[in-house]
């Protein structure tokens, strides 16, 4: 199979959301059929162009002669690319149930099908204009889908992540113009940034550019969209918020700093100790917030903010063993999370509960519910043998190993956010199962979640508890395609 | 294939002439006079550019009633120049077709001709801003541009737009005057009204050192009029009241096109007239710059505080211009070719948002504010459309053709040292207001109403001509964004001609 | 090999039978059912103490975090503790639990402790250790807010959260060594050449982080808390068994993974010896001034758990005997001493140390047995406590690597035993000899109560007299370790 | 600078200013377009007295003999002023004729009325 296979995995799934916009369903099981299949066709086309594509460049066309969209399929996108396509049909099956008592679908499901293909074109963008473009038609294809409640609140929400959004895309914008400038923009491991210059100017955007990337996955300064989009319809957030956007940001940096500067440049330079100490201060932040915050969603959606940056830390090492880690926790963190987020949506769906003290004693009604996200809550904390302690693991021994003062800081860092973590995310499943004598609770209408929501979660905990045991099949396979 | 050359001639005094005859129509006829006037003259434009292209000093001048230097006055055409003239007669085209139903409400019947007889009379300014090789036909055509514009201004029935062309018309006196007395200077100092001639002496009384304030005092004069004229930043204010209250045809045509026809004058100044190194040395270059960012942040914030759609879309003219300036300021040929371009995108996506914009105030009765307009892209699905990829074009997005010259800007803003910061925060900070007042406008039209006010659903049978305008607008936009290496290899051979050959 | 897995599985298998033990209306077959498996544990754990020394193939996650399970010496050691103590309390506790609520769950989690407890005392490396550490710390916890009060849920997360920042607090540690050390597993004496700074820093954290879950000063907050509010013998279980799950982490650490010799006469020693210290003199004198009755024992447990500490961190023979027999007298005791609270609670429902004036007529047995435990822990002669106490203090008189702290701490040791005594005799001495104050009927005791506390009672009477079997096992580990 | 010399720059210049000042600064509308009428004049001479250069013929071709075109003053300022004239004339008949619609819809020339008035309006919309 030859590259020009690559076009598939991001066009046609763009194509069949454009056209399922137009097409007349009779109800929603034929909707429901059109979309998980169009889904399910094009995660097959990245799997199999993650296994059967040869590694080789393939320019759609030119913007200018130098300026191409061109895609490529190294390991990087190749573990991005897989993963979202795994993620995506589950958070379907979960959508159809949960969006049931939702209005206007078809506009939804078109946006939701239609992000597919532009976070394939990051995963598979071979110089970094291309990332560019897809990164902008990310944040356009998601904007409708966090406005879909249509209401003020809905409304804001979307204007702040686009602005958030864009606005930060624009100041990678110099970044990115400095990289093809120099002759850096494709991406390759180690970078092409040979000799520049002027070298302040480079560090200086680098740094405009890791923070401008670093809005999508909600490095600190530029944190608030997180938060307030997660009034968007929960499918959305548990995907978006928890996979696909936020970690499209996360490999934008990666991208950036391995394959783009390269890390033999950045390496003991201002900028690189500047950006790790962002990172870790907000690891720090995002626990300590979420703590604060009363509302479910909102909670996980901090403690998204603070394991983002585990990512970006992990990233700032600028060492092999840290690369590694990173997409160790990047694909880790993925599956944990939008489990947490399924958990949190199907008691919303089914209690049109949101706030952490209401939940007490609903355990009792929901057990699966409940007894899946408390495994999502010690994943998250970092308890062996779920997969979230072995990432920690990683970042951990990764950041001992560059002997760098900062990062034994940012350990420790690490440390105090698992402590808060476990904190935040133990406290709602306590809550839960063992609600105080005294407490006045009415849970007599509720009920527990449908097959439909419980399997995505389920497959969830399955993946968690999978790719803790058997950590060292996943750490492989991501270290052997990443060529380290 | 001599007979070519004769073309930017014949455009010009064609149109004049068609001015002439739309009197003794009525608006219909007249419309479609212009109609065919613009079809010829374009073809012509084209086959200048195809001529000039293929021929081997690509440029050639045009002596009207072949006198000689110092008496005869003429035109030249080099790649720019016919480039410029089809792009501004594609443009005009565009916004009388899209804009005639709406035009036929906001004028009076038997004004209508008026109206294109106006039209006729701008383009013939503004073939003649384009081709013009002396600064007399400059000056005589630059106050005929200015008259006819004012008159469409004039044109509309709401009495806001009247008090508008008042202050359009006051600030463009005081602007062709300053021209007027810097090309009187120009003058004396040189002994010429012909721009190589002018030229040469000037680059003679330079070197000397002889004669440099006055010479800088005629630059200044000349580009601060001209600059008044197109609005830059300080000279700005003119703009909202006046694309905001004219009818959309009248908007489009002044925002997209007569503004470029100055500013493409105020480069046939700097480059042609006075040379690009004595404008550097005279250090006017800087001041550009700074009042070019300056004009990319104010128009900006002015387009977020305001709550009017088309007013919002005005003052993002003035920011978009701002950027224009900014090229200018840098000086170099990338920086100029990433003028141009911003030049293209802006005349290209402009009268799309004016005509957007008047779409979807139609929905509401033509109420403008935010409130109103909410969900009516829904009401207007062709407007809906076109507004937004006009506003993604605006804001830079990738694949739309306002990206194009962001990225262009960026390129050439490397290696000025400290003005290479200042360019590049600029250029991000006037994208992230860009996003917050054209992405804002976006997502309101698409959301639910929240007042309940009388709204007509137009589908788009209705205004199958209008749908089909914008259509092609955003196609063309969509192809100069995805593939702009053509019209870019053909500014940077352009420029080559425009600077050196005369 | 067949009995040290099973005795880990047996737990948890039991846990899952417990929960359709819901099922079972009569609660005597409940508890009968409780009982029964119960000592099939013990069983299986005592085979495997007295069995010969196995190990598991261990399970290998990534390079060096592994885990695995071997049937070592300080394993056995505190396999034997875990088991018995687990076997009297759940026997008590089939009388204790008729009046609280939901047994079965009480049952279902101290299961489940027990297994990871056994889990935790078998693992073979560091990493396996610390898995299920955590998990004691998580499954412990239902235990504690069992009464689904406000106040007990709220000691619960006190709980909680106090040992999850231990076990953080222990993870820093666990990243530097594992990251400085190719494999983690436990090797008597450790398994490093010798350490940098880092490292050392590195465990005198998790020294700290493992301290929580002993009360170890600063993090020994939450004892004081959890107790009083916990159900009797989930407080027994705590402070007698679950806080030595620290002490063996402490062991295993500093004793088998980095060795003693790279610590000895550090800073790391002075900083540990000092804080030990602190907390045997704060929590003796806390006790001291405590007016309830579990609470006075669980500041009583502060202070006593951390002699041990004071014998380890000595790094010598004699210091490492008397801490392992403070431990098992300590077991025994303090599991003792709760389950006689536990018993007036149950009978009169008298939480107060005043309420309990003359309460010795009316429950006779109980605090004779009360006596002879607190006796033992005072350190009266020829009661099992003396043995350990004895051995501590001439141990640190020996040391020469310490300077002056080797005499401070008989000082220190002397002080707080007559704090001790102090507080324990103090109850005896109102039991006995003040009258009632108020005349509530007297209710007779419960046999099944009295049959362990006597049994505890005598156990710390002879233990260090006749308990030849637990000597050489004492004497062998030490032997191993220097 | 001998302002005997160059006076006619000198009162160009003058009367520029006054014009300036008028078109910008005086709020009726009339008196703008009065100004604008004088500072056109002001540039005008201006321009003719560049135009003019000492001791060169009127370029009117006499009816006896040829004379070389170089002894001529050039025509083109002069051809400038004129189409400056004009210019001026047919704006201030545009300005006229707004300034007749104005009054008309709002019975006042001073054009601060004027806007506050219309915007009124618009609000009134």
């Amino acid at each position: 199979m030859n590259e020009l296979f690559l076009i598939t995995p991001i066009f046609l799934p763009i194509i069949l959301g454009a056209i399922l916009f137009f097409i007349p369903f009779k109800n929603q099981k034929q909707r429901n059929a059109y979309v998980i299949t169009s889904l399910i066709l094009s995660s097959v086309a990245v799997w199999l162009s993650a296994f059967l594509v040869p590694d080789n460049s393939l320019t759609i066309l030119h913007f200018t002669n130098e300026l191409t969209l061109s895609l490529r399929l190294d390991g990087a996108g190749k573990i991005f690319s897989c993963l979202s396509a795994t993620l995506w049909p589950i958070t379907a099956i979960y959508a159809f149930d949960y969006m049931k008592h939702e209005e206007h679908h078809q506009m939804f499901y078109c946006f939701f099908v239609m992000a597919f293909g532009t976070t394939m074109g990051i995963a598979m963008a071979e110089n970094i204009l291309t990332m560019y473009l897809f990164y902008e038609m990310l944040t356009l294809t998601t904007i409708p889908l966090v406005a879909h409640g249509m209401t003020m609140k809905h409304n804001r929400a979307a204007r702040k992540y686009m602005i958030y959004s864009i606005g930060g895309a624009a100041f990678a914008f110099a970044g990115v113009v400095f990289l093809i400038v120099n002759g850096a923009g494709t991406f390759r491991l180690g970078g092409n940034l040979v000799t520049v210059d002027n070298e302040t100017l480079a560090l200086v955007l680098y740094f405009f550019a890791f923070m401008g990337f670093g809005v999508k996955s909600a490095i600190f300064p530029l944190h608030g969209w997180l938060p307030t989009a997660s009034v968007a319809p929960t499918p959305v957030t548990a995907l978006l918020h928890a996979v696909a956007v936020v970690k499209a940001g996360a490999f934008a940096l990666i991208r950036l700093t391995y394959y783009a500067y390269g890390t033999e440049f950045l390496y003991g330079s201002w900028a690189h100790y500047v950006v790790m100490a962002f990172s870790i201060f907000t690891i720090v932040y995002g626990s300590v917030t979420a703590l604060r915050q009363k509302h479910f969603k909102r909670r996980l959606a901090y403690s998204t903010i603070s394991n983002l940056s585990y990512i970006g830390f992990a990233t700032t090492l600028m060492t092999p063993a840290g690369l590694v880690a990173a997409f160790c926790h990047l694909v880790f963190h993925s599956v944990i999370k939008i489990g947490a987020f399924f958990a949190a949506g199907s008691v919303l769906h089914n209690s049109e509960r949101e706030f952490v003290p209401q939940l007490e004693g609903i355990g009792k009604k929901m057990p699966w519910t409940f007894g899946f996200f408390t495994v999502f809550a010690l994943a998250l904390t970092g308890i062996p043998p779920f997969c979230g302690f072995f990432s920690k693991w990683y970042i951990a021994t990764a950041a001992f190993a560059t002997d760098n003062p900062l990062a034994t800081v940012g350990v420790i860092a690490l440390l105090i956010s698992a402590l808060l973590t476990a904190i935040y995310m133990l406290s709602p499943a306590v809550k839960a199962f063992f609600p105080r004598e005294n407490a006045e609770i009415h849970l007599d209408e509720i009920k527990e979640a449908k097959p439909a929501m419980l399997i995505p979660m389920g497959i969830c905990v399955l993946l968690c508890i999978v790719l803790g045991l058997f950590v060292r099949i996943p750490v492989e396979i991501i270290g052997e395609v990443l060529g380290i | 294939m001599e007979f070519i050359k004769n073309f930017p001639f014949i455009t010009i005094v064609l149109s004049l002439f068609c001015s002439v005859i739309c009197y003794a129509f009525k608006d219909k006829k007249a419309r479609f006079v212009t109609y065919f006037l613009l079809i010829i003259s374009s073809c012509m434009s084209f086959s200048v550019i195809m001529y000039n292209l293929f021929s081997e000093t690509g440029y050639f001048a045009y002596r009207m009633g072949h006198y000689d230097a110092p008496i005869g006055n003429e035109i030249s055409a080099g790649l720019l120049e016919p480039f410029f003239a089809l792009l501004f007669e594609i443009v005009i085209f565009l916004s009388i077709t899209g804009g005639y139903k709406r035009l036929q409400k906001d004028v009076e019947e038997s004004k209508q001709r008026f109206f294109y007889i106006m039209i006729n009379l701008t383009h013939a300014a503004l073939m003649s801003l384009c081709y013009t090789n002396d600064i007399y036909t400059a000056y005589v055509f630059i106050e005929i541009c200015t008259i006819a514009s004012c008159a469409l201004l004039m044109s509309s029935k709401r009495t806001r737009s009247l008090v508008a062309a008042t202050r359009y018309t006051i600030f463009s006196l005081i602007g062709s005057s300053l021209v007027l007395i810097g090309i009187v200077l120009l003058y004396s100092v040189t002994g010429h009204l012909l721009f190589p001639n002018i030229f040469e002496t000037i680059q003679a009384l330079w070197a000397t050192g002889e004669y440099t304030n006055p010479l800088t005092i005629a630059l200044g004069l000349i580009i601060s009029g001209l600059a008044i004229k197109s609005g830059m930043f300080p000279f700005h204010w003119w703009m909202p009241d006046t694309y905001g209250t004219a009818t959309p045809c009248a908007s489009g045509i002044l925002s997209g096109v007569v503004s470029k026809g100055y500013i493409f004058l105020l480069l046939k100044m700097i480059y042609r007239v006075i040379g690009p190194q004595i404008f550097l040395e005279s250090g006017i270059n800087n001041i550009l710059l700074v009042f070019g960012v300056c004009g990319m942040i104010v128009g900006s914030v002015s387009a977020i505080r305001t709550s009017n759609i088309t007013f919002m879309t005005a003052y993002s003219s003035a920011a978009q211009i701002g950027y224009i300036y900014m090229g200018i300021g840098l000086g170099t040929k990338e920086a100029l070719l990433a003028a141009l371009f911003q030049i293209v995108a802006h005349s290209l996506t402009k009268p799309m948002l004016f005509l957007a914009a008047g779409g979807l105030s139609d929905t509401v009765g033509g109420k403008q504010d935010f409130d109103s307009l909410r969900s009516s892209a829904h009401y207007n699905k062709p407007s809906g459309i076109a507004f937004a990829a006009g506003a993604l074009s605006m804001v830079g997005i990738p694949i739309f053709a306002g990206f194009v010259p962001k990225m262009l800007f960026s390129i050439s803003a490397f290696g000025h040292g400290f003005k290479t910061y200042i360019v590049l925060l600029a250029l991000a900070i006037s994208t992230i207001l860009n996003v917050i007042y054209f992405l804002r406008t976006l997502v309101n039209i698409y959301s639910p109403a929240i007042v309940d006010i009388p709204r007509e659903k137009i589908h788009f049978s209705k205004i199958k001509v209008f749908t089909v305008v914008v259509i092609v607008m955003a196609i063309v936009n969509l192809t100069v964004g995805l593939h702009s290496q053509p019209i870019i290899s053909l500014f940077e051979k352009g420029i080559e001609i425009f600077i050196n050959i005369r | 090999m067949f009995n040290m897995v099973s005795s880990i599985v047996a737990p948890f298998i039991c846990g899952i039978l417990m929960l359709f033990a819901k099922k079972i209306n009569d609660r005597k077959t409940k508890v009968a059912f409780a009982v029964v498996m119960q000592s099939i544990i013990t069983i299986f754990g005592l085979l495997t103490v007295f069995g010969d020394e196995v190990s598991t193939k261990s399970f290998v996650f990534i390079d060096n975090l592994t885990v695995g399970f071997t049937a070592d010496l300080v394993a056995k050691f505190f396999c034997a503790i875990i088991v018995i103590a687990w076997l009297l309390v759940t026997i008590y506790a089939g009388v204790y639990m008729k009046h609280e609520k939901n047994e079965e769950r009480f049952f279902l989690f101290s299961f489940l402790t027990e297994g990871a407890m056994l889990g935790a005392a078998f693992s073979d490396s560091l990493v396996s250790m610390y898995v299920f550490y955590e998990l004691v710390t998580l499954l412990s916890m239902p235990l504690v807010l069992h009464s689904l009060t406000k106040e007990s849920v709220g000691a619960a997360k006190k709980y909680l959260y106090y040992s999850i920042a231990g076990a953080f607090m222990a993870l820093f540690g666990v990243f530097v060594v594992g990251t400085s050390a190719e494999n983690l597993g436990f090797v008597a004496g450790g398994t490093f050449e010798n350490v940098t700074p880092l490292v050392l820093t590195a465990v005198f954290v998790m020294c700290l982080g493992f301290g929580a879950k002993a009360g170890l000063f600063p993090l020994h907050g939450w004892l004081p808390t959890a107790h009083p509010v916990a159900p009797a013998p989930a407080s027994a279980l705590l402070s007698g068994v679950i806080a030595k799950a620290g002490v063996l982490a402490i062991i295993r650490t500093v004793f088998y993974t980095v060795g003693a010799k790279n610590i000895m006469g550090t800073w790391v020693q002075i900083a540990l010896l000092v804080l030990s210290l602190l907390t045997v003199l704060m929590g003796s004198m806390m006790a001291y001034r405590e007016k309830i009755f579990k609470k006075r024992l669980a500041f009583s447990t502060v202070s006593q758990i951390s002699y041990v500490f004071c014998g380890l961190f000595l790094f010598n023979e004699a210091g490492m005997d008397g801490a392992l027999w403070q431990i098992i007298f300590h077991a025994i005791v303090k599991v003792g001493l709760f389950l006689c609270a536990g018993a007036v609670i149950f009978l009169y429902g008298k939480t107060k140390v005043e309420e309990l004036n003359g309460i010795g007529k009316k429950m006779p047995v109980t605090f004779t047995c009360f006596t002879a435990l607190s006796l033992s822990l005072i350190g009266i002669p020829p009661m099992g406590g003396f043995f350990s106490k004895w051995e501590l203090a001439t141990a640190s008189l020996d040391t020469t690597a310490i300077g002056a702290l080797g005499w401070i701490i008989p000082v220190v040791l002397l002080v707080s035993a007559l704090l001790t005594a102090g507080y324990l005799l103090d109850i005896s001495i109102r039991a006995f000899f003040r009258d009632a104050d108020d005349d509530t009927t007297k209710v007779k005791e419960s046999k099944a109560m009295c049959v362990v506390l006597v049994i505890l009672a005598v156990a710390s009477l002879l233990g260090g007299i006749f308990a030849t079997h637990t000597g050489n096992m004492i004497s062998s580990i030490v032997s191993a370790l220097f | 600078m001998n302002f005997l010399i160059n006076y006619e720059e000198v009162t160009s210049m003058i009367l520029f200013a006054i014009g300036f000042t008028m078109l910008v600064f005086s709020k009726n509308i009339m008196k703008k377009i009065l100004g604008l009428n004088i500072m056109d004049t002001g540039v005008y001479l201006f321009l003719a007295s560049m135009g003019y250069i000492e001791d060169k013929l009127t370029p009117i071709v006499p009816p006896t003999g040829e004379v070389n075109a170089l002894d001529y003053i050039n025509p083109i300022p002069a051809g400038l002023v004129l189409t400056g004239i004009v210019v001026s004339v047919s704006f201030s008949a545009l300005m006229l004729a707004l300034t007749v619609r104005l009054y008309k819809k709002y019975r006042t020339l001073n054009l601060d009325e004027i806007y506050e008035k219309c915007s009124k309006e618009d609000e009134e919309e």
